[in-house]
């Protein structure tokens, strides 16, 4: 049990680090969400049920979705620039 | 005898005469000896801050015990990190056709925040060294405070789940001020995000953009329907058996909230903002929000009087192991589920649309 | 006894405020907000003299368990006055900046501004009068994204960047103050804080853990002196308290880096205890630190162009002359450094609330050549600007003069950073003298141009704020006994 | 000392966590990569907490049939603190997000430093 | 508020007449009503300082902190100073009457003016250093809109420069005022200074840095070496009835100040020998020898006059750091002399300005064919200034070498009286050209200019020739018949030294 702790927290660190350096923002997210799962499965290891459910629900759920909306947003604005100043 | 500089027109000591001899206005003059000045005193006040952050060491190692060190080092790592924050600041004053500078400036701030980050994990770590150990029973944390909430939890609050209790009963203000902390964000994301159509030929841009989001949205897409189909009710009702066994079994108001919120998000997703509309549009929201918040508040603050008054609150607990027991905590795991969910809807469609 | 009661009512009632103000329109969230605040006052100054009167201070049970258990709050004479103080400033900088605010922000989200009023009175009362760690982490949390709200309730660029740095060094210090309070719970097993002293103090005698209750006092002190924009953490206070709107440039930079200095005194007191935070180097930091931000901010300053960013600058110096006062070790150190946080307050606000009245005046532009000769266009505004800045320069009779001058007596107590201080103090005074009254020269220097709009009429609850400020100031210059007394009394009960 | 930090491997992850967001929300440029530093380093923290409140061999605080022994249970405090934290967490996180789409409407970058030139440059003219 | 009132009344008179000269709009241009509010100010403190001066008089106005409290205390010096400031005062308000007629915004003017008159008596009353200190800083700033009165860019560029001057030696005062105020508490003045040696134990060299830093900065405002420079701009620029009380009455404001330091907070016993009392010395002899030799070729009559001023204030600083009773009588008799003299000096110099428009020396010649009793009259006052026998500056030049040859302060004894003879030398070189162009103009001197701008015996209306008048008639009597006020004087200096 110690040893599957240990690998999943040196996945944390992986994901923490490759976060800062990988290039495309859509891969940084996606890294961010699997940041937020592993951290999600040592709670239960910790035997802390209600942080699982809650880092789950609201950790690894909304906040990433919430990235992926500000990155949507963040296109949608600058292909409506790439339009305007061909129509402009 | 020494050459005449050539810019001895503007240099700052014939101006300086000149206030001296009270020809020139000093407030308009000030202004062109400032500005030459301002490139120039910003590198050096950097170098002058280095001289603080050093100034700060040599009290540390006056007295060498250990701890001192650590001291210093803690400052020299506030201000190296203070350096490079104020970092980012002049490095904007130097026109950017300075390539030269704007390179030799990069690297400098890279080879600072692996610096940093390497300084700021070895004090932690080295502070770890000194915790106690892992996982241990005799830890100074395991003492009288947790040991009160396991044996009285359930007599007092009437909550099998000892977590939950602690939230709801014992700590409460803490998190009675966590609900405030989501309602001030999501009032902030109002005002960031929601475009109100009070006429204006700006809102009609805005109103504009929005049609535009429209058309990112999938339409109908049978796959994703079926399948909200299947998902939507399993997620609510999980949603809904998490906050009212809040007490009983790990989750609470938070989690089924967000739980909520997140079926009602793949929902919206599904079937379009039309459908969603007609069940939850903006009025609903804030009225769930507000009225969920106010009972929260009032409830919380009957019983802070009443205990802090020494008088009983008669709120029956119940018998513990069914929903309808200990007291308070069943109705504000509620609100609190309510006010999540719809905060996280919220803040999906805030950002998508602007608005409900 | 119902005034013990008045700490918790004031509190619920601005966050009950804040959430019913959300379904209101903008002028019934104004009546609501400057009635809460209004009762707030009358409530605090209850609080005060009761606590005046029987010369201790109470814990009040938050809820139905005792202190290690529940949660509790604690007032006294200090935070009475300071409570007292604070919700007096927050009322007549949301008056002085009435106008401006209907004005700057989209009429539809007035009543949002006002729930950021609120809810900064209550965490600023719950930081005042919070007596466990945790509870404070949560406070000051609302305490910066309402700050974050008020900055950018102008929604122009300048506001959004001005918000993002504040939010980012914000969390850097949340982040700090947060890791230091887990190591806290980690080494003493308690969060509230006179549990916590206990232990603590067992620990100190029992010698153990030294490394971590140092490293603990570093992290804690550091990060909330990013949050209050100490020297070389304030790149973020002048695009900050320069481009937000009157009332919240004048109720971050009077009230918010107040509120966390005041919550890092409660800990230097409460829990890690004054005479191990002197014996430690972390108190020559913090001099060091506030040395070099009273005199590199009045450098920056004198350089500055903006007015407003000028006297943001300043309030840097002054927020460096807190933490001078923090870091002299001696007690009436900490009594100047709190009559000094009274006098900034004060003072800034009113900078602040006539900086605008002088701008709107001279069209909005805000470098000196177009502010020349404001002082005539706007009488009142000029008045208050130049008491303001008299009483920021140290001129006698007003509360500038008494913090200088207490600064000066303390500095005198510990030997060897007495010449460092009076010297710290000499040249900062004359660097403010000369920023601070160039530009009162110029708002009376003659007027080339004629001014834009010439002279409107301006509203009488902005002249109201202003007078209600200078007599403030007037009372805490001439007035400064009791005042001085009182805080020294509170300082006694505080630990 | 390393044999020391090796039996809280989990407290050293956090502290490790926790100097990798702080670094990452301090200097690096993106906006997005910030608000994710921010994120990384209040988890680690909650980490840290968290890590503090466990007992090794002792079951989840909720009371299994009938037992009411202090002995039995983890110690149920640091997870009530992180439920708190993490919900702060994500309201901050909402909030800056927020602010980052209104910035790249208003200056169309995401680079903190290009946001702050324009800013200046706008403001002298 | 305890103590006899009569000391509030003549400061609150003035400052209240000046408020309504300066607030009252309704004065457009009924000139009556606002010289009826000027008198009643000037005559109302006139009167009420000679009325308070008379008893043994303290009031205790208000407690700041539990050590510091604002109150008045009526003593010889306080005495003697007051009475000096009021009368030149009155008689410099009554010349710029009619001067002011050609000046534009004269309410404003007049205004301040009372509220200076005011605050200067309140200067004068003041029982303790904090008391001191809030009126010296009120003086400076209600002093300001004197200097820059027309408003134009070099009259703002020199009240800037004089601000700034006088803050800056303000604050290092407030340097010194911060070290009394924590070792001594009370700082309320006593004859012969408050500390004993035994409470400066251990700080003996922050008491004398203290001692110098408040010397040099109450020295700016006395026009002292190192902060000087304000005087030679802001006298040119301002009104000539501003300029004659600048530096007939405000600068000996300074000289009050380090009066009541040196000799009734420090003591002079604390210093006496120090490396404070040699800079000191060397300090003021510098200045006046400056002042003499910076005067000498200074081609505009009033900016001529300011320096002439920094020297001869030079030369009262010089009695006082010698800290011996004669040279004392001598510096506070040169007060009295200087005062007049450089009054009806300035006076002059307005109304040579007012009827011929003359600013430069060069210009003045046969000035005696214009204006001869005004021209008289300044010979009499620069004869006494310069320190000829029959006239008032004899006597107290006499005093202070006198003192200095007795004072036993090494090198000093000798170097101080040669300093003062060659630069009364100097006085009698700038001084004195101007009454010999002016009555001599020389051979191929051809009044023709002078009759076309019709200038023959046009002299200045009474109202400007009486003031003038009193000033030089004072400045010689005094020299005939020195008894009473030199008898004052030494009683003054056996309660200090």
């Amino acid at each position: 049990m110690k040893l599957f702790e240990c690998v999943l927290l040196l996945g944390l660190i992986v994901c923490a680090v490759s976060v800062g350096f990988t290039r495309d923002l859509l891969t940084a997210i996606v890294i961010f969400m699997s940041y937020s799962l592993i951290m999600c499965v040592i709670w239960v290891l910790l035997q802390s049920p209600d942080l699982a459910i809650t880092e789950a629900a609201v950790g690894a759920g909304v906040t990433s979705i919430l990235f992926f909306v500000t990155l949507k947003k963040i296109k949608a604005i600058r292909k409506e620039e790439q339009d305007e100043p061909k129509e402009g | 005898m020494s050459r005449r500089k050539d810019n001895y027109e503007t240099s700052r000591w014939r101006q300086f005469m000149q206030w001296l001899a009270g020809e020139i206005d000093p407030l308009t003059a000030a202004k062109v000896g400032m500005i030459q000045e301002k490139a120039e005193t910003l590198p050096d006040e950097k170098m002058e801050r280095g001289k603080v952050s050093t100034l700060q060491a040599t009290p540390g190692n006056e007295s060498d015990e250990r701890e001192a060190h650590s001291a210093a080092a803690q400052a020299e790592k506030a201000a190296g990190q203070a350096k490079s924050a104020m970092a980012a600041e002049p490095w904007l004053n130097q026109p950017s056709g300075e390539s030269r500078g704007l390179r030799l400036y990069r690297r400098f701030y890279q080879v600072m925040s692996i610096l940093l980050c390497m300084g700021i994990i070895s004090v932690l770590l080295w502070t770890i060294a000194y915790l106690p150990i892992f996982g241990n029973a005799g830890n100074p944390d395991n003492n009288e405070v947790s040991a009160r909430y396991i044996e009285k939890g359930l007599d007092e609050t009437g909550a099998v789940n000892m977590v939950t209790g602690m939230i709801l009963d014992y700590r409460a203000f803490d998190t009675f001020g966590e609900s405030c902390v989501l309602f001030i964000a999501s009032c902030c994301v109002l005002v960031l995000l929601r475009i109100d159509n009070d006429g204006g030929s700006e809102s009609w841009k805005k109103r504009q953009t929005e049609a535009n989001d429209r058309i990112f949205e999938p339409k109908n897409d049978i796959i994703l329907q079926k399948c909200a189909c299947v998902l939507v009710p399993v997620i609510l009702v999980f949603g809904i058996y998490i906050i009212l066994n809040g007490h009983l079994s790990p989750g609470g108001g938070f989690s089924g909230g967000a739980v909520l919120g997140s079926g009602l998000i793949l929902y919206l997703n599904a079937f379009g903002f039309q459908k969603a509309e007609r069940i939850f549009n903006g009025k609903i929201y804030q009225r769930i929000t507000v009225s969920a918040l106010t009972f929260y508040c009032l409830a919380k603050s009957y019983s802070f009087f009443t205990g802090a008054n020494h008088l009983n609150s008669g709120i029956p607990l119940g018998t513990p192991g069914n929903i309808l027991s200990s007291g308070l905590i069943l109705p504000l795991n509620i609100c609190v589920g309510l006010v999540v969910a719809c905060t996280m809807y919220a803040f999906y469609t805030l950002f998508r649309k602007g608005g409900m | 006894m119902l005034v013990q009661n008045f700490p918790f009512f004031s509190i619920v009632l601005a966050m009950f405020s804040g959430i019913l103000s959300s379904v209101l329109n903008g002028k019934q969230a104004r009546n609501v907000s400057l009635g809460v605040i209004g009762s707030t006052i009358i409530m605090s100054a209850a609080v005060f003299f009761w606590c005046l009167g029987n010369g201790e201070s109470y814990t009040y049970m938050m809820g139905h368990f005792p202190a290690p258990w529940g949660n509790e709050i604690r007032a006294g004479v200090l935070e009475g006055l300071t409570a007292l103080l604070f919700s007096v400033i927050m009322l007549l900088s949301v008056l002085g900046g009435m106008r401006h605010t209907f004005e700057d922000v989209e009429p539809s989200k007035v009543n949002l501004f006002f729930i950021m009023i609120d809810l900064m009175l209550s965490s600023l009362l719950a930081l005042i009068y919070t007596n466990d760690l945790f509870t404070a982490y949560v406070f000051v949390e609302i305490n910066t994204i309402a700050g974050c709200g008020l900055i950018m309730i102008r929604q122009k660029g300048r506001s959004f960047s001005a918000a993002i740095r504040y939010m980012i060094m914000s969390q850097l210090g949340s982040g700090l103050f947060l890791i230091g309070l887990t190591l806290l719970y980690d080494v003493t097993g308690h969060l509230l804080m006179s549990p916590a002293k206990e232990t603590v103090a067992s620990i100190e005698a029992a010698g153990r853990y030294e490394i971590p209750m140092l490293v603990i006092l570093a992290v804690i002190s550091v990060g909330l002196a990013i949050k209050s924009g100490l020297y070389p953490f304030h790149s973020w206070i002048p695009y900050t308290y320069g481009y937000a709107t009157p009332t919240a440039s004048a109720i971050l930079s009077g009230l918010v880096s107040k509120g966390y200095i005041f919550l890092l005194m409660k800990i230097f007191y409460r829990v890690l205890g004054q005479e191990n935070v002197i014996a430690s180097r972390m108190v020559n930091v913090l001099f060091l630190f506030g040395l070099a931000g009273m005199i590199m901010g009045s450098v920056h300053a004198i350089l500055e162009e903006d007015t407003r960013r000028m006297i943001a600058y300043s309030s840097v110096a002054q927020i460096g002359y807190i933490y001078m006062g923090i870091g002299l070790g001696t007690e009436s150190g900490m009594v100047a450094a709190v009559f000094h946080m009274f006098t900034h307050s004060a003072t800034k606000a009113l900078l602040f609330i006539s900086a605008v009245g002088l701008y709107e005046v001279s069209g909005e532009k805000k470098d000196f050549r177009s502010l020349r000769g404001a002082g005539y266009r706007n009488r009142l505004a000029g008045v208050g600007f130049t008491v303001g800045a008299l009483s920021m320069v140290g001129f006698p009779m007003l509360s500038g003069f008494i913090s200088k001058l207490l600064f000066a007596t303390s500095a005198l107590q510990s030997p060897h950073k007495m010449m460092l201080t009076l010297i710290g103090l000499a040249v900062s005074t004359v660097l403010n003298a000369i920023y601070f009254l160039r530009l009162v020269i110029t708002l009376y220097g003659r007027a080339e141009q004629v001014a834009v709009k010439g002279k409107q009429r301006c509203s009488f609850v902005f002249g109201g704020a202003i007078v209600c400020f200078i007599l403030l100031n007037l009372f805490l210059g001439l007035m400064s006994q009791p005042v001085v007394r009182a805080i020294t009394e509170g300082l006694e009960m505080f630990d | 000392m390393a044999s020391h930090l090796l039996y809280n491997i989990e407290e050293t992850v956090a502290m490790i966590l926790f100097g990798i967001g702080f670094t990452m929300l301090l200097l690096h440029r993106n906006l997005i990569r910030k608000i994710m530093g921010m994120n990384i380093m209040d988890t680690a923290v909650y980490l840290f907490l968290a890590a503090k409140g466990y007992i090794k061999g002792r079951m989840v605080p909720i009371v299994t049939d009938g037992i009411l022994d202090a002995s039995a249970y983890m110690n149920p405090v640091p997870s009530g603190l992180v439920l708190t934290g993490i919900v702060v967490s994500v309201s901050t996180t909402a909030l800056m997000l927020a602010l980052t789409i209104r910035l790249y409407e208003r200056y169309h970058s995401l680079d903190l430093d290009q946001i702050l030139i324009q800013v200046k440059k706008e403001e002298g003219s | 508020m305890k103590g006899n009132m009569i000391l509030l009344l003549p400061v609150v008179l003035p400052v209240l007449m000046g408020a309504i000269a300066l607030g009252g709009k309704g004065f457009r241009g009924n000139r009556p009503l606002l010289l009826g509010v000027v008198f009643t100010g000037l005559a109302g403190g006139l009167l009420s300082t000679l009325l308070a001066v008379t008893g043994e008089a303290k009031l205790r106005l208000w407690q700041l902190t539990e050590s510091v409290e604002i109150g008045f205390q009526l003593d010889g010096v306080g005495r003697f100073f007051a009475v000096l400031t009021v009368v030149v005062w009155f008689l410099a308000g009554l010349y710029s009457v009619t001067y002011m007629t050609h000046e534009e915004d004269e309410s404003r003017f007049f205004g301040f003016y009372l509220i200076v008159l005011g605050v200067l008596i309140g200067l004068d009353f003041s029982g303790n250093l904090i008391t001191f200190y809030v009126f010296y800083e009120m003086m400076t700033l209600t002093s300001l809109p004197l200097v820059l009165h027309e408003r134009s860019k070099e009259a703002v560029s020199a009240g800037l420069k004089y601000l700034f001057y006088s803050v800056a030696g303000a604050f290092l005062a407030l340097f010194g005022i911060f070290f009394f105020t924590a070792v001594l508490g009370d700082l309320t003045f006593v004859p012969g200074g408050v500390a004993e040696a035994a409470s400066f134990r251990g700080k003996e060299g922050v008491l004398l840095t203290a001692v110098f830093c408040m010397v040099v900065g109450f020295g700016a405002k006395a026009g002292m070496f190192p902060l000087h420079g304000w005087l030679p701009t802001a006298h040119p620029v301002a009104p000539a009835p501003a300029s004659a009380v600048l530096s007939g009455v405000i600068t000996k404001s300074g000289v009050l100040a380090l009066i009541r330091v040196v000799f009734f907070i420090v003591g002079p016993e604390q210093i006496r020998g120090t490396w404070v009392q040699q800079a000191w010395i060397f300090l003021s002899l510098l200045t006046v020898f400056m002042g003499s030799m910076l005067a000498y070729k200074e081609p505009v009559m009033k900016k001529r006059l300011a320096y002439s001023t920094v020297s001869q204030v030079s030369y009262i600083l010089f009695g006082l750091s010698l800290l011996e009773p004669t040279a004392f009588v001598g510096a506070l008799s040169h007060v009295v002399f200087h005062s007049l003299v450089k009054n009806a000096l300035f006076l002059t110099a307005g109304a040579v300005i007012f009827q011929t428009g003359w600013r430069k020396v060069e210009q003045m010649r046969g000035l005696g064919r214009v204006m001869p009793v005004t021209l008289g009259c300044y010979t009499a006052a620069s004869l006494s200034l310069v320190g000829i026998p029959p006239a008032s500056g004899f006597i107290s030049k006499w005093y202070l070498a006198q003192g200095a040859l007795s004072s036993g302060c090494g090198a000093w004894t000798w170097i101080g009286p040669v300093i003062l003879l060659t630069s009364a030398l100097l006085t009698a070189g700038y001084l004195l050209p101007l009454t010999i162009n002016g009555f001599f103009p020389g051979g191929d001197f051809d009044g023709r200019e002078l009759e076309e701008r019709k200038l023959l015996g046009k002299e200045p209306s009474w109202q400007m020739l009486l003031p003038v008048l009193l000033l030089s008639a004072g400045a010689v009597i005094f020299g005939c018949f020195p008894g009473p006020l030199l008898r004052m004087l030494s009683e003054i200096a056996e309660t200090v030294l």
